[in-house]
């Protein structure tokens, strides 16, 4: 693999959006994922060998250390957004609709939960793991979750709750979407959650943080 | 611009750090002969609410009601049966609670009747009974002109009579902290507390302390908890460095002074860990919950947050069935017990140590609880008071500034 | 006739009342190199059992064991976030899993498993398995010679490699005992504790201090829950004075050191509040239960219980989802706290001060209390040893004039 | 009302059995219940009064006393006993085989369970009111619980349970007697017991004491 790629890969996981970016300071100065893309795709490096190969494995890493600890959630911002930067040079390069995403995942808070900050943060990490991420919002009711399922089909859904008084609002919106399309995948996630509770209601994945959320998708659209 | 507050704060109410103690403060409120709150004694503060799981709807008030009812007659007979002379409980009205102003005031009347029932018994009770900021519904939220707002102030009215303490963990400049925090931007989080969140709470708490006014109530006070708390839960996951959800909790304390400006009196809300800043501060009792707060949340502070209460609390407890009875009354026996024990050190003229005990258990495991220390308390309280008039100018100077560059929906009043 | 005990008391291990402290006792109990019982630190011993109502059959034990495993995952997560060094986890079998001891060892096995899980993450737990005196299921008990008699020690041996520490709350005499509560006859309590249970101690006890040296375990010790507990739950439902069940307490130490007799080294069980006086007499490390115990049942000595404790118990806490998390973490959670302000006192020299005010805080509203007062307890440790060979002579001859008078089981080895 | 029967209700009321009992000490040498009952029988006292206006009047009082908290289990034992030495002279009195008894209680403590102090104690205060009591013991299945009342038609049936985890089998019992003779009352009691607990399994009745469970019945068999 060429030294290029592996460099995307290293500017993905530490966050070096481009070269006038500030982060990290230990590479303040040097081309980032952006010009280094560009750079790769002008050395003709195959568009899907950047993808797989750079990004994906540099969100993989930064991901891998956020579930050991040894990152924050700034750094996982930090790379998604070089990640961005990186994919607005590969989106030509890839013709086929489905190409570009490794899926569709609709995510929202559910009713009467105005919690959003767990919800952003699992529809970054999803949207740096290359899904096409449809973000409902918060107090999403039931019969909304159901109409972005018929209107993406395919789709993942991940529903978000904080406080445990609303958990009886995702029990009903589990409910509604396996009722009327039961090979739904859908995640779970929220402080007061555990997997016995994800399976009590029968959603298929709770994961304590949204790297456990992308690991899942990707097995499932793997 | 913002209107002046009514009142402002130039000295420190407590002189020296080692005044900084439990039970105690310079500015008691007396509820009736029997609750003076930071008078010598901490007492219990009990929060309960629905089962876990719970639906609140018209079909189901008249259970949820009953439900209450059963609550607090379960808390006070066992408060009879230890032998609490006195204690506080507090119900936290949920959404749908708020959003029904008639609901929740039948919640809360149904309570404070079973209150009058034991009071006949010997059991002195009072009632804080404190709203949802249901305005926060909606992205962009709209904090001063929406239904949500004037739902939230009917709620206060109609909960008035039957309450002894009002209060709120009001939510204005929370969008702008939330993702300020993800992206542990420490700019971004002064200007959502110290500018959005104060002016917001200008508003609100001119409003609240009018209506305690004329009800003849007690104006509480507000808790950073939707930014502070949410950093530390955010810490303690890990997602954000456990230093930052520090800094949050000391700028948090120049919020929450806010509503003392306004006439708030304290005592303020449980989740407000900030309560030491704002007691040396203004010389307000307090509400603190910690380690016996574990039903509702795991904490750092479990010991320190202890230090300087006066109020002693559960946070919230769901209503479930263990060995020794409900829920609510094993809280009140938990607190109860650790009440006991810090009126023993007062009586016995070992508070000092005790206090300093239950905070150096905990200050050298983490930096939240070091902020929380007496002493750190102390220090911040002094700092914002050195910056008072200072900090005035520079919230008018940041926000000209700031509302240039960023969108600051109008409803924040800037 | 009964056999010579294995080993008897003529000293007090503890010389000083003030000696008698939380955290240190004369003979630590060492289970590996990071778990040193009374060595110098408390630590939280958290008990836990199926949610309330729970059936345990050959159809539900898969669930059961699964459970099970959760429950010690839950509680070993906890104490990795909280920081807890070390921890003690106790497993009471209930009924059904020592009647099939088979299920009761399933149970012990998978949470020795789980517990290893952690033991790699630097989470250090022993584990003390409670098995069910289930002799008394038939009244008279048939305490010698029936089958429960021999399930009952087949589960000890069953558990055994899996445990750290075996203990039992034996009921040797609970029939006798529990009508001389009822009238209140003080002369057949002293009969029903100090010969008909100290007499089954005794058979008892030498059989589980042989399992446990041949599996290489602690014998940990014996309570007497069914005497001085129910004494005490009776006095405060207003059934027998309270000064009553102090007594009842107090006698219950001559009872409860039959196993120390017989070669328990301790920790003795949590419901044994009669352990600051075998700790007095023997210099046993013991567990307590006190005001963090109030979700297994209430008590006048939530305080006072902690001021000697080497492990701070629960009690017993039925698995339940609270908004912290579920009960045995709360439970661990609630425990630690504590423990962190003993060991703070142990090292800033302020344990004895702390332990006076934890007792004097209970002392003066309970006659209870008063009794476990640290001081109180050195004194009936005195008294016991002051009687002890006297007492021996004296149990025989209680009970050659008892014997013609009434009707004693012959199970009763007398 | 003669005086003889205020004194007999006083002497159950105070727990005076007879001539010889050192109890209560201030009544040491007088006449107890016993005495008094044969002498009121002889000076044609009807036996109907000695029974309502004298040793029911003293249980009552005893009872009231002991729900105030002014008075121990002893004291309840005791007033019992002066009770049952009265009745030993009231009972050829009694000829129909329904005026001995109020009605008969049969109670018990659940499968599981093998506590008997707070079942052994209701026994004694319905007997002492007035009750046949048939105890069946601890550890008492649903099923022999149910053939107990087949025995015993029109009886009320009072559970105990001390254990929580026996609850589940106190629920059983209930269904299974309200199943096949919904008629019978059901009493509840025990420590982990309550009110809410008692409704949700179709009990008839809870009591934290038993005098509770005895003016409960006293209303059923009015
Ligand atoms: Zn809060
Ligand atoms: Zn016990
Ligand atoms: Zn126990």
């Amino acid at each position: 693999m060429s030294s290029i790629v592996e460099t995307i890969a290293m500017c993905v996981e530490r966050g070096k959006v481009n070269k006038t970016s500030p982060y990290p300071p230990d590479l303040k100065g040097q081309d980032g994922a952006d010009e280094l893309t560009a750079q790769a795709l002008a050395d003709k490096v195959p568009a899907n060998d950047i993808l797989t190969k750079g990004l994906m494995i540099g969100m993989g890493k930064v991901g891998g250390k956020f579930s050991r600890n040894e990152v924050f959630v700034p750094d996982l911002l930090m790379a998604a957004k070089a990640m961005t930067a990186a994919m607005k040079h590969l989106k030509p390069y890839f013709e086929s609709g489905e190409a570009k995403h490794r899926g569709t995942f609709v995510v929202g808070t559910v009713q009467g939960d105005l919690h959003d900050i767990g919800k952003n943060l699992v529809s970054m990490v999803m949207e740096g793991g290359g899904f096409e991420v449809i973000d409902l919002g918060v107090d999403v009711s039931p019969e909304k979750f159901m109409k972005a399922v018929e209107e993406h089909p395919g789709c993942a859904v991940g529903l978000s709750a904080l406080l445990t008084m609303t958990m009886v609002n995702m029990e009903k919106t589990v409910k509604l979407i396996k009722e009327k399309c039961p090979s739904t995948k859908i995640l779970v996630g929220g402080a007061p959650l555990t997997e016995e509770f994800c399976r009590k209601i029968g959603a298929d994945s709770y994961s304590p943080d949204p790297q456990g959320a992308l690991d899942y998708l990707s097995t499932v659209y793997a | 611009m913002r209107k002046r507050p009514m009142k402002s704060f130039t000295t420190l109410a407590i002189e020296h750090e080692d005044d900084l103690l439990f039970g105690t403060c310079p500015k008691p409120v007396r509820l009736t002969p029997h609750i003076v709150i930071g008078g010598g004694q901490t007492m219990p503060e009990v929060n309960y609410i629905l089962p876990y799981g719970s639906e609140v709807s018209a079909e189901t008030l008249e259970q949820v009601v009953t439900l209450y009812r059963t609550m607090a007659a379960g808390t006070l007979q066992r408060a009879l049966d230890l032998g609490v002379p006195a204690l506080i409980i507090e119900i936290e009205l949920v959404f749908e609670l708020t959003l029904n102003p008639e609901w929740g005031e039948k919640v809360v009347r149904a309570t404070r009747e079973v209150m009058g029932e034991f009071e006949a018994k010997g059991v002195h009770s009072a009632l804080r009974t404190t709203v949802a900021d249901i305005r926060d519904r909606v992205r962009p939220p709209r904090n001063r002109t929406s239904a949500e707002t004037e739902l939230m102030f009917e709620s206060f009215e109609r909960c008035a009579p039957y309450s002894d303490i009002l209060s709120i963990e009001s939510t204005g400049g929370k969008e702008v902290n939330d993702s300020a925090l993800l992206q542990c931007n420490a700019g971004d989080i002064v200007f959502a507390m110290g500018t959005l969140a104060s002016n917001d709470m200008a508003f609100l708490w001119r409003r609240i302390v009018d209506i305690c006014g004329r009800h003849g109530k007690v104006a509480g006070g507000d808790a950073a908890c939707g930014f502070a708390n949410t950093a530390m839960q955010l810490a303690h996951k890990h997602m954000v460095p456990t230093v930052l959800a520090a800094v949050v909790r000391a700028v948090g304390a120049a919020r929450s002074l806010v509503a003392l400006e306004c006439g708030a009196t304290g005592p303020d809300k449980d989740c407000a860990y900030e309560g030491p800043i704002l007691k040396a501060i203004a010389g307000i009792p307090i509400s603190m919950e910690g380690k016996s707060a574990a039903c509702a949340h795991t904490s750092p502070i479990g010991n320190v947050a202890m230090s300087c209460c006066d109020l002693w609390s559960n946070e919230s407890v769901p209503y479930a069935q263990l060995f020794g009875g409900y829920t609510p009354e094993v809280s009140l026996e938990n607190l109860w017990y650790d009440c006991k024990l810090m009126n023993q050190a007062t009586r016995s003229g070992s508070a000092l140590m005790l206090r300093n005990l239950l905070s150096e258990s905990d200050v050298h495991t983490s930096a939240e609880a070091l902020v929380l220390a007496p002493a750190s308390c102390f220090r911040i309280a002094r700092a914002i008071l050195d910056e008072y008039f200072a900090l005035g100018d520079s919230r008018a100077a940041h926000y000209t500034a700031l509302y240039a560059e960023k969108f600051i929906p109008a409803e924040y009043g800037l």
